[in-house]
C-alpha cells in the first residue's frame, strides 16, 4: 500500500488523462451512434446489415485496431487522436443496437398519437422518439461508458500514457500495489462516470422515475411464495 | 359535416378495411360507430384526421376535401382520444394537454394557462397538471386525452374506444362526463365502441357495422331498438344483454322486468322520471 | 498530422527541450535523468515518457517533435541498417554515427550498456559447466529459449543460436515474465537485458557471446542534431558518469525500492554532484 | 486495401498453419481458452441467475458484482494474477480474467430470461400444482432458455475478442501474430491474427445466433418474435441489469 | 361446501386485501364475487387454492381446513382458470389441458386422450390439439384454460375474471357455454368478476363486495335486484346500465322501456317466453 500512498500524484494525474480520453470517445461514440441507429432503425433493408457490421467491430482485438487504424487514416499510432478514434469504434459498436433498440420501445401508440396531434416527421422524432428511446439509449450508453474507460487502457501497449501504464510498469518492476492500483482506479472511474450517467438520466428524463403515485398492483409473485 | 362519399381501404396486405363507405356525420351530434373487432371502424374514424388515405373515394369536411389540406395542419385542428389515452409519457399532464398550442406556436405560459382550463372542464385537479401519465389512473388518464383534444377548440373530436380499458365504474363516471360536455361544447363528436351499450348511451346517431365497414343499420338508438333492420342487428344489440325482450313479474317488491331467462333485468317504476 | 497532438504539443518549442521515453522503465529512469540534468541547466524540459516501441517513436525524433531520447547503440544501429556487421562497442557507435539521419544526432555514449543477452541460472550453468553461448551446444536435455514474441524472427533469435553457435532450441513467448519462467523453469535460456537487476538478485549467469551474436548495445542520447551542442555540454558529463553498475542500481532502486523515477534521478544526480 | 491481401496472403500461406506456433494450432488455443473460460463462468453463472430469476432476491447484489466486475479492465486484472499466482500459473490466471468477463453476460442471460417470462404464466403453474422444482424445469428454463442462449452468446464474442492479450503471457492464442507482428512492424501479421479473430467470432456468433432462434420455444412463435429480437443481444442484457 | 371464516389478509406492503371475511360457499352452485377494482375479489380467490394463505381466520372445504393439506396437492384438485387464460405458450393445446393429468402422474397417451375429451366438452375441435396458444383467437384459449381447470375433475372451480379480456360477443358465447357446462358437470364455481351483469348472469349466489372485501350483500340476483341492501349497491347494480329503473312508453312499434334518460332499454313482450 506504501506504494500507492507515495504516487498518488502520479496515480491522480494518469486518472485524469484516462478520463479525459475516454469521455472523448464516448462522446464521439454516442455522436455518431444516434444517426446510424436511426438510419438502421428507420430503413429495415440496412438494419440487420448495419447493425451485425457495427456488432462486428467489436470483435477485432483492440491492439490489432490500434495498430491497423494509423495506416487506414495516416495518423501517429501513438497519438492519443489513435486511441481516441479506436474507442470511439467500439463505442459505436455497441451503441448503434442500443439506439435501435431504444427506438424500438417506443411504444407505437404513443407515436401514432403524436403523429394525429399534428407533429411533422422530424419534430416527432426530436420531441417524441429520442426522449422516449431515452432509458434505453441511456442504459446501452452506460455500458459502452463502462467498457471504453477499460477498455482505454490497452492504449499503453502502442505508447498512448493512461492508467494502462500502472499495469506494463507495474509488471516491469514487479510492483503488485502498483497494477492494483491501476485496476481500482479504472474500475472507480468507470463506476463513478456509470453513476454520473445514471444521475444525469434521471434528472433529464424524469417521467422515468416519478413515483407512481396510485397504488400499482404488486406482481402476485412474492406473496405466492410465501404461500407455497 | 363530415362526408363519407364511397371511401374504400385496401391495406397493402390486401385487407380490405372499408369498402364503399358513404355516410353524413352531422355537426354538433354524436355519431357512434359500433361493430365487432375488425370491421373497420378505426379505419374509418383515423380516415377524417387523415392518419390513414382512402384508397378510393372522397372525404370531405364542411364540403372541402380533405386532401387540399396539409396533413399535419389538418391533424391539428381535429381532436383525437385513443384507447389508452396515447398520452406521451414524458410529458406532465399540462404539457401533453397543451401540445397542439405549443405546436401552433402558443407561448409556453399561456399554453399552461390553457391546459389548466382544460383540466377543470374535464374535471381534474389543478394539483395534478404536474404529474406523469403513469401517476394517474386509468380514468384520469383519459380525462386528460379527452382534455387534449380539446386544447385547440376543434369542431370535430375523434373518440376510438376512449373508455374501452377503464373498469365499469369509472367508465359510467366518464360517459356521464362526456355526454355533460357535449351538452356545453356542442361539437361534432365521431366515437367508436363495440359496447352497443355505450354507442345508444351517447349516439345522436348510431351507425352498426360489419366486416369491411358494411353499414347494417343508421339511425337514433330508438330507432335501431324499436326496429332492428334485420335479424343479425337483432341479436347483436340483444347479445350483450341476454336479450332485450323483456316482460312483466309481479313480486312481493312491486312489478320486475325478466328476460327470456327469467332473470330479473329491472324494476318497473310508474313514469319516465327517476324513482 | 494535425490530429496528433504530440507533434503539436512539440511544435512550438524552440526553448523547450522535449525528452521522451521508452515505455520501459530503466530507460525512463535514464530520460528522468537527462531531463533533471537539463532542467538543472535551466532548460524548460516538456517530458513525453512511455512511448512503447521504437517503431513508434523514431518517426517523431525525425519529425523533431522529441528532441532527447536515451537510446541504446546496438539496437538503434539495427533499426537503421538490420544486417551490420559491427559487433563491438566502438564499432557500433562509429558505424551508428555514419548510419542516423542527417536531423539525428547521438552524443557521447556511457559506459553502460543494457543489451540482449542469453542468460541461465546459477544453477543450471553449474550443472552443465555453462560460461559461454557455446558451451550450450554440449547439453543433451531439451532447451527452450524464453524472450519477448518477436524474438522468434530475430536475427539474434533462436535462428542465429543455431546457425552461429550450433545450439538448438525451442522457443516460448515468455514476454515480460521471461526472468520470473527462468527462474521457475518453464524454460531454461532466458532473452534478458543485461542492466537487468534480478541478473544479480534472481544469481543468474549471463553467458559469453565469443562469436558476437548480439550488438553491444551502450546507453547514448539520442538528440536532434541541431541542438546537439548544447545538449552535449549538459549530456555528455551524465554520460561519463553513467556505468553498467549505476544502471543496474538505479533498475534496482526501481524495482526493489519501489522509487518513482523522478526520485531515483534526483537522488543519483545529486549524489554525483551533476 | 494493399495491406488486406498481404494478410490474406499471410494467412493462406501453408507454412502459416503447421507446428506448435501454426495458426491451426494457436486457432486451437484460442478456442479452447474461450470454451473453458464460458464454460466455468457458466457453472457458476448460470445456476446462480436461475436462483435470482426464480426467487426474485439477490437481483441487486447480482448487479453489483456483474457492474464491478465489467469496470475492471481485462488487461489489468491479468497482469495482476500473474504477478499474484506466479509464472507457473499463467493459464490459471488467465482463465480466471476470462471467467471474469464472462460472467456479468451470464447471470444477466440467466435471470433476464426468467424475468422476461410473463408473470401470469408462472403464476398459472404454480396455480395449477407444479412444485417449485417444477417450475423451474418445465416453465422457466425452457421458456427463459433464448435470453440465456443469448447471454452465453455475447460472453462467448466478448471472451474471443480478449483472449487475444493471453499471446501476452505466452499462452498462444490467435493474439500471438497480433504482438508478435506488433513488435517487428509486420501489418500482414497484426491483421492477419486480426482477421482471424474476427472471422472466428463471426463464425460462433451465427451458431449462436441459430441456436438462439432454436431456442425459443415453438410455441412463442410469432408472438414473442419481436420481443427477442430486441432482447436478444448483451446490450438489452445489459440494459436489464442497470 | 368452501367455508371462510373470519378470514384476513395483510399484505406485506401493509395493504388490507381482506378484513375479517366470512361466508358459505355451497356446493354444486356458481357463486360471484363482484365489486370494483381493487376490492380484494382476486385475494378471496386465490385463498381458496392456497396461492394466497390468510393472515387470520380460517378456510374450510368439506369441513376441513385447507392448511392441513400440501399446498401442491390442494391446487392440483382445484381447478383454476385466470383472466388471459394462463396457457404455458411453450406447450401445445393438448399440453396444456393435460397438465395436472401429466403431474399427477398418468401416462402421456391416456392424459392426451383425457385432453381430447376434455377439448370436445368445452367446444374446440380436435384439430386444435397441436396448436400452441398464441395460434388461437382469445375466446379459444380461454376455452382452453377452462379445459385445463377441469382436467382432474376437480369439485371446485376457481374463474377469475376468465371473459374479461374477450369482445363482448365471444364473452356472450363463453357465459352460454358456462351455464350449459355447469348444468352438466355440477361442480362448484367460484366467479369473480366485476361486471355486475355478467354476475347476475351467472350467479346463483352473488356477493357484492366493496374495499376489504366487506360484503355489502349477499344474495341471489333476484333478491339483489328486487331488494338491494343499500343506496350504494342499488346506484352499483343501475351504474351500468345508466339505471334499472325502467318504464312502460307507448310506441308505434309497440311497448318499449325506457330509462330515467328516456333511453330505450327494451321491448315488451306479452310473456317471459322469448318473442
Ligand atoms: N395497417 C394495417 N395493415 C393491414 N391491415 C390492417 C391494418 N390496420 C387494420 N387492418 C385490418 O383492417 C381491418 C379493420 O381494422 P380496424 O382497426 O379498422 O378495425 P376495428 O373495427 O377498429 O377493430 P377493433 O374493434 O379491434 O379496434 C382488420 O381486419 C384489420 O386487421
Ligand atoms: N401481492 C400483493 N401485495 C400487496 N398488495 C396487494 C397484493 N395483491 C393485491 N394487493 C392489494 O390488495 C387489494 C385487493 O387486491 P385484489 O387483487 O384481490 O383485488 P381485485 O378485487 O381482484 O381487483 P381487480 O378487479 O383489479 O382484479 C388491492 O388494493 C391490491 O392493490
Ligand atoms: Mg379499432
Ligand atoms: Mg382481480
Amino acid at each position: 500500500m506504501n506504494w500507492i500512498l507515495e504516487n498518488l500524484g502520479l496515480i491522480g494525474s494518469l486518472s485524469l488523462e484516462h478520463l479525459r480520453q475516454s469521455v472523448i470517445a464516448i462522446v464521439l461514440g454516442f455522436a455518431a451512434s444516434i444517426p446510424l441507429g436511426w438510419v438502421a432503425w428507420k430503413y429495415k433493408l440496412v438494419r440487420g446489415p448495419v447493425v451485425s457490421l457495427t456488432g462486428l467491430l467489436y470483435t477485432i482485438p483492440s491492439l490489432a485496431l490500434l495498430m491497423i487504424l494509423p495506416v487506414l487514416t495516416g495518423m501517429s499510432a501513438i497519438s492519443e487522436a489513435n486511441l481516441i478514434l479506436a474507442l470511439a469504434i467500439y463505442a459505436v459498436a455497441i451503441m448503434v443496437r442500443s439506439v435501435v433498440d431504444g427506438l424500438n420501445s417506443v411504444d407505437p401508440a404513443t407515436r401514432s398519437a403524436a403523429t394525429a396531434m399534428g407533429y411533422g416527421t422530424a419534430r416527432r422524432f426530436f420531441a417524441v422518439d429520442l426522449p422516449l428511446a431515452g432509458p434505453v439509449v441511456l442504459a446501452g450508453l452506460r455500458v459502452t461508458a463502462v467498457s471504453t474507460i477499460s477498455l482505454a487502457t490497452v492504449g499503453i501497449l502502442v505508447g498512448v500514457t493512461n492508467l494502462g501504464y500502472l499495469f506494463t510498469n507495474g509488471l516491469q518492476r514487479r510492483i503488485i500495489e502498483e497494477v492494483l492500483a491501476g485496476i481500482i482506479a479504472v474500475a472507480a472511474i468507470a463506476l463513478l462516470v456509470d453513476l454520473l450517467l445514471l444521475l444525469a438520466g434521471r434528472w433529464l428524463m424524469p417521467w422515468t422515475t416519478a413515483s407512481t403515485l396510485k397504488r400499482r398492483t404488486p406482481a402476485p409473485k412474492s406473496t405466492e411464495r410465501a404461500a407455497s | 359535416m363530415i362526408e363519407f362519399e364511397n371511401v374504400s381501404k385496401h391495406y397493402p396486405d390486401g385487407t380490405v378495411a372499408v369498402k364503399d363507405f358513404s355516410l353524413q356525420i352531422p355537426a354538433h351530434r354524436t355519431t357512434v360507430f359500433v361493430g365487432s373487432s375488425g370491421c373497420g371502424k378505426t379505419t374509418l374514424l383515423r380516415m377524417v384526421n387523415r392518419m390513414v388515405d382512402p384508397s378510393h373515394g372522397v372525404l370531405r369536411i364542411d364540403g372541402e376535401d380533405i386532401t387540399n389540406k396539409p396533413a399535419v395542419e389538418l391533424r391539428r385542428s381535429i381532436g383525437y382520444v385513443m384507447q389508452n389515452s396515447g398520452l406521451m409519457p414524458h410529458f406532465t399532464v399540462a404539457e401533453n394537454i397543451a401540445t397542439v398550442p405549443r405546436l401552433q406556436g402558443m407561448s409556453k405560459a399561456a399554453s399552461r394557462k390553457r391546459a389548466l382550463e382544460l383540466m377543470e372542464t374535464v374535471g381534474l385537479i389543478p394539483g395534478q397538471a404536474d404529474r406523469y401519465p403513469h401517476q394517474l389512473s386509468g380514468g384520469q388518464q383519459q380525462r386528460v386525452g379527452v382534455a387534449r383534444a380539446l386544447a385547440s377548440d376543434p369542431n370535430i373530436l375523434l373518440m376510438d374506444e376512449p373508455f374501452g380499458a377503464v373498469d365499469p365504474i369509472v367508465r359510467a363516471e366518464l360517459q356521464e362526463e362526456l355526454l355533460r360536455l357535449q351538452r356545453e361544447l356542442d361539437k361534432a363528436i365521431v366515437f367508436v365502441t363495440h359496447d352497443i351499450d355505450e354507442a345508444f348511451l351517447l349516439g345522436d346517431q348510431v351507425v352498426i357495422l360489419a366486416a369491411g365497414a358494411q353499414k347494417l343499420q343508421v339511425g337514433s338508438p330508438s330507432e335501431i331498438i324499436e326496429h332492428p333492420a334485420n335479424d343479425f342487428v337483432a341479436s347483436f344489440i340483444g347479445a350483450q344483454r341476454g336479450s332485450r325482450a323483456l316482460s312483466l313479474k309481479q313480486t312481493e317488491h312491486g312489478t320486475v322486468l325478466i328476460d327470456a331467462q327469467g332473470r330479473t333485468q329491472g324494476k318497473l317504476v310508474e313514469d319516465g322520471t327517476v324513482q | 498530422d494535425p490530429l496528433a497532438t504530440e507533434s503539436d504539443a512539440a511544435q512550438d518549442g524552440g526553448t523547450t527541450v522535449v525528452v521522451g521515453s521508452q515505455a520501459y522503465y530503466s530507460n525512463e529512469i535514464v530520460a528522468e535523468i537527462y531531463a533533471q540534468a537539463l532542467e538543472g541547466a535551466g532548460m524548460e524540459v516538456e517530458r513525453q515518457f512511455s512511448i512503447g516501441q521504437r517503431d513508434a517513436y523514431m518517426p517523431q525524433l525525425e519529425d523533431g517533435s522529441i528532441d532527447v531520447f536515451p537510446e541504446y547503440t546496438g539496437n538503434l544501429l539495427q533499426f537503421y541498417k538490420e544486417d551490420t556487421e559491427a559487433r563491438s562497442s566502438e564499432e557500433v557507435y562509429d558505424e551508428l554515427k555514419k548510419s542516423l539521419p542527417e536531423s539525428l544526432a547521438v552524443l557521447e555514449a556511457a559506459e553502460a550498456s543494457d543489451q540482449d543477452s542469453y542468460t541461465v541460472t546459477k544453477k543450471f550453468a553449474d550443472a552443465n559447466k555453462l560460461t559461454s553461448i557455446e558451451d550450450l551446444a554440449g547439453i543433451t536435455e531439451p532447451l527452450t529459449v524464453g524472450g519477448p514474441p518477436e524474438l522468434a524472427e530475430r536475427p539474434y533469435g533462436p535462428k542465429g543460436l543455431e546457425s552461429t553457435y550450433g545450439v538448438k532450441a525451442e522457443f516460448s513467448a515468455t514476454g515480460d515474465t521471461t526472468v520470473e519462467d527462468l527462474v521457475a523453469g518453464t524454460v531454461n535460456i532466458a532473452n534478458v537485458f543485461t542492466a537487468d537487476p534480478r541478473i544479480q538478485t534472481e544469481d543468474l549467469v549471463v553467458l559469453e557471446d565469443p562469436k558476437s551474436l548480439f550488438l553491444a548495445s551502450n546507453v547514448v542520447p539520442l538528440v536532434a542534431a541541431d541542438q546537439s551542442e548544447e545538449l552535449a555540454e549538459v549530456l555528455n558529463p551524465v554520460s561519463e558518469k553513467l556505468t553498467a553498475q549505476v544502471l543496474v542500481n538505479l533498475n534496482v532502486h526501481s524495482t526493489v525500492d519501489k522509487k518513482s523515477a523522478a526520485d531515483i534521478a534526483s537522488a543519483w544526480l545529486a549524489s554525483e554532484g551533476l | 486495401m494493399n495491406l488486406i491481401s498481404d494478410a490474406l496472403s499471410w494467412i493462406f500461406a501453408a507454412e502459416q498453419w503447421q507446428g506448435d506456433g501454426g495458426l491451426a494450432a494457436l486457432l486451437g488455443q484460442h478456442l479452447l481458452f474461450t470454451v473453458l473460460a464460458v464454460l466455468i463462468a457458466g457453472v457458476i453463472a448460470i445456476p446462480a441467475g436461475w436462483a435470482i430469476g426464480h426467487t426474485g432476491k439477490g437481483r441487486e447484489i447480482a448487479v453489483g458484482i456483474a457492474g464491478i466486475a465489467r469496470a475492471v479492465p481485462s488487461f489489468g486484472l491479468l497482469i495482476l494474477l500473474v504477478l499474484l499466482l506466479g509464472v507457473l500459473h499463467k493459464p490459471e490466471a488467465a482463465l480466471l480474467t476470462f471467467v471474469v468477463l464472462a460472467i456479468p453476460s451470464l447471470l444477466a442471460g440467466a435471470y433476464t430470461g426468467f424475468e422476461a417470462i410473463d408473470r401470469k404464466t408462472i403464476d398459472a403453474a404454480r396455480a395449477v400444482g407444479m412444485t417449485e422444482w417444477q417450475i423451474l424445469f418445465k416453465v422457466e428454463i425452457p421458456l427463459g432458455l433464448a435470453l440465456l442462449v443469448g447471454g452465453i452468446r455475447s460472453a462467448v464474442l466478448q471472451v474471443v475478442a480478449t483472449v487475444t492479450v493471453a499471446a501476452y503471457v505466452n499462452l498462444g492464442g490467435l493474439g500471438l501474430p497480433i504482438i508478435t507482428g506488433l513488435n517487428l512492424r509486420r501489418f500482414d501479421m497484426v491483421l492477419g491474427g486480426a482477421l482471424m479473430v474476427a472471422a472466428l467470432a463471426l463464425v460462433l456468433d451465427l451458431a449462436f445466433a441459430t441456436a438462439q432462434k432454436a431456442a425459443v420455444p415453438r410455441g412463442l412463435g410469432a408472438r414473442t418474435k419481436k420481443k427477442f429480437h430486441y432482447t436478444d443481444d448483451q446490450i438489452t442484457l445489459e440494459r436489464e441489469m442497470s
